[in-house]
């Protein structure tokens, strides 16, 4: 078996965050979800269900596309990942852009579905790859979907964990705050700290990221990269290539 | 029942005014580029779109072409090819307004006007900074509650024409959508519904209840006009897949504001675009 | 994905628990006949029915066998047939209780909870004694109007179980509905889902954008039995018509409760019951 | 061409009272206003849409039990026809009970979608064969569906027409009050009078309702009877029995 890359050791850490559920569903471009979801699904003793937008084959929704939305709200989708141009402590996403609302001097493409799902999915996984303090602020430009809300909201869910390109942390809602979950290999809490633009809580012995066993690579490398060719071609072909 | 005949695409887009409230479609369903293309050439302005619930490439030619006032949208982006080039340019310009929506909203808002109900309530949302600036948008306390129990109401959002490309209508003038029940919905909510398709079916949708259960009833829809391949290069559910190097090089290609007038020339036979 | 196994008529109904609220379909959209003559053998007890949005022979035979405790509903009828004999014995007696609605509000109703809101908006309906007489139901001023407007709310119907007959179920668990959309909304707003079939398709729905059009996913249905003309004497959409010669029976065999306790040994075998 | 028969003269009587519109639907176990519709239909220069719910052939609705309601919310339909086991002198009508509900002595089978039709149909022409003091009452019992809304009341359309075994009335919603228009063959405004259990207008003049011509019985006779077979067999067998 050769060397876990990146684009592996991130699914099979975001498919660790997953508990146990019935129904996982996975946004728009968004290959490593994707793949720990299938994941996931691939490990379970029991049915999980897996809803991949960007897929038919994955995709069984036939209600358009409130579907999606409904059947969250309905309780139907345990677990679904976010991204977030910006990401700050209190675990708020920002999608929009930077500046001060309206007068933005960057725009991104726009809220997504975040600032709904936030609220109705029990388990929100935070993910980006980017973990800089560019992208971990102190405190979003723009909240696309918040973190938490105050007492009397209704909310079924919200974050849970953010996963990055360096580290896993677990988000606490009461406490409005991030705690290190654990580091990837080869890299140090001290980075971490470094790169990340918020307060967060730090154990006193931070442990290292698991790194994929033989059996879960098997798994993300056969079945599971089959099934990435046929909607994430290019991801597929770049991590996943066919052995010559 | 059978008076239905399609119409050219030029007649087709005749029917969308200058600054109508044009609903249109995510590109998993059924993106009308080649309407797209035929309203650039006419010259369409100040169009108000309201992308169901997020667009790529066609807001983005749309608001490249100059022919888009505001867009209300969850998003507006390339996907995996990058930004919107033309949006991200005219939003920061401020030559748009952007309406930033989230997409379960915009789907509340037209099925309040499909119901023609002033508004739908949905969960969720507060504590976005979306409901500080959508000032349209309003927060009551639960009104079938005991108290205590904010929530957000959604105006209806009632467009002027919806516009979409499909596989197929009928002999009837029906129109078969699959299982993309957000083209109903915005039929349904729509003063005008306008359809490109790729074919016609020798026959009626409703001869076949398994073809019936994908169909939108003609009573809908005010227009259809056949367009081959007329989602291209964005892909058609069931029938093609998006052309991956075109988007990429669209990608490329509009960065700058001469490579996309370059793009629409050649594209879309805007010759006076690129002059 | 395809761990999916059709199980008994009986162990079907077994999951129906007393006093659940049931959401079961019009004639025209799969009436479950063959599952409710099991739970009359199995003597449930304490239903209570929510039409959707009325209901014919079902209601009735559920009604005349004592199954339920109460009923919501926009019409318990035979049609063309007449009354509903044991539905106006039962309403009469004030044996059940019946909540009358309309159809608009039962389907808002179940809107509503396919949206986990607590109410939709509804046009219409004000100035009816339905009104006055529906205490869950409220009228309020239009929240996002100018002051006098008053509108309806229809509060969320939430059922434990919806119960429907299909024509067919794919090996993935996947449930075909065709155009009768109002199974989905069923299915989406309740807890449980059971159906029964005519048939088993040999392969997915989903391989075929067509067929597509028409299902239900598996992931909102509990239970799946196949049940042979198991809508009969009631009509299947597409599949067989009603059984006129056994309603018109029906209608005139049930007007006493000798004669419908008859109707019940013979049709439902629950010989008990005609003792 | 033989002698009208009472459903043929109904049928088009009931046909006579729609406007110029682009689409009429018809309710459950409705037979005359069914051949009304498709007699409206068979005459105009129009394209104008029919939809018999109890058809499969002339009903293409796709988004189920709801569409009725939301296409008329929309506005798209023009004209429905509502019967009532009561009707009133203010258009009210009754499909609920009599009695004081809930303390029923008899019961029907409920109001169906009256109270929403009732609103938002512009034009909603009432039906009732039965023009007695027993049908046509001063005071419904029990209001399925209100037949006027005070003002501030959203409010697009309702009653505008009620047509009998006897007469026709239109209904001024204004003046909450019916006025007789026509009375059948061989009826009189007299018997109208002591058949009807609330007061109405009588014109000085009272019409004779219109009996249909040769062309319209050919219609009714012809292309309407061969597609009333097709879901109203039993209806269509009595009333227009295809020649031995």
């Amino acid at each position: 078996m050769s060397e876990c890359k990146p684009e592996e050791l991130l699914a099979a850490t975001l498919a660790a965050q997953i508990p146990d559920v019935r129904h996982i569903a996975v946004g728009a471009a968004s290959p490593i979800p994707a793949a720990a979801a299938l994941l996931h699904q691939a490990r379970s003793k029991e049915r999980v269900h897996v809803t991949i937008l960007h897929s038919r084959r994955y995709n069984s929704f036939t209600d358009g596309g409130r579907e999606l939305f409904d059947a969250a709200a309905q309780g139907r989708i345990d677990v679904f990942f976010l991204g977030g141009v910006q990401i700050d402590g209190e675990a708020n996403i920002n999608l929009v852009g930077l500046g001060e609302y309206p007068d933005l001097t960057q725009r991104f493409p726009g809220s997504f579905g975040s600032p709904y799902m936030a609220f109705v999915v029990p388990n929100v996984i935070l993910f980006r790859e980017e973990h800089s303090p560019r992208t971990l602020v102190k405190e979003v430009d723009f909240v696309s979907a918040p973190g938490w809300s105050p007492e009397g909201v209704w909310r079924r869910g919200g974050p849970k964990a953010l996963v990055t390109g360096l580290a896993v942390m677990a988000f606490d809602a009461t406490r409005r705050c991030f705690r290190l979950s654990s580091v990837h290999p080869g890299r140090t809490a001290a980075e971490v700290r470094a790169a990340t633009g918020f307060e967060f809580d730090m154990p006193d012995c931070v442990p290292t990221t698991t790194v994929p066993d033989a059996a879960t690579l098997g798994l993300l490398r056969g079945s599971i990269a089959a099934k990435l060719r046929e909607f994430y071609p290019d991801f597929a072909a770049r991590v996943f290539p066919v052995p010559a | 029942m059978s008076s239905f005949s399609p119409i050219s695409l030029d007649d087709l887009v005749a029917q969308v005014p200058d600054g109508a409230l044009l609903a249109v479609p995510a590109d998993y369903s059924g993106a009308p580029m080649a309407a797209t293309r035929a309203l650039i050439r006419r010259g369409a302005k100040n169009l108000r779109l309201v992308t169901v619930p997020q667009s790529t490439l066609q807001a983005d030619l749309l608001i490249g072409a100059g022919c888009v006032a505001e867009v209300e949208t969850a998003a507006v982006t390339l996907g995996e090819f990058g930004i919107a080039p033309c949006f991200t340019r005219a939003a920061l310009a401020k030559t748009i307004k952007v309406i930033d929506a989230t997409c379960p909203a915009i789907h509340a808002g037209l099925q309040a006007a499909e119901k023609d109900v002033p508004f739908l309530p949905i969960r969720g949302i507060l504590g976005s900074d979306l409901v500080k600036h959508r000032t349209d948008w309003k927060t009551v306390d639960n009104p079938m509650g005991g108290g205590g129990d904010p929530i957000l109401l959604i105006p209806a959002i009632k467009p002027d024409v919806a516009l979409f490309h499909a596989p197929m209508a009928d002999l009837e003038g029906n129109v078969w959508i699959g299982r993309r029940r957000e083209l109903a919905t915005i039929a349904h909510a729509a003063k005008t519904t306008l359809v490109t398709v790729e074919r016609l079916h020798d026959g009626s949708f409703f001869d076949d209840e398994r073809l019936a259960a994908g169909a939108l009833p003609a009573f809908y829809i005010q227009g259809v006009a056949v367009a081959e391949r007329g989602a291209a290069p964005v892909g058609l559910f069931g029938e093609y897949e998006p052309d991956i190097d075109h988007l990429r090089a669209y990608a490329k290609e509009a960065r700058t504001e001469d490579g996309f007038a370059a793009y629409l020339a050649r594209e879309a036979g805007t010759a006076k675009a690129a002059a």
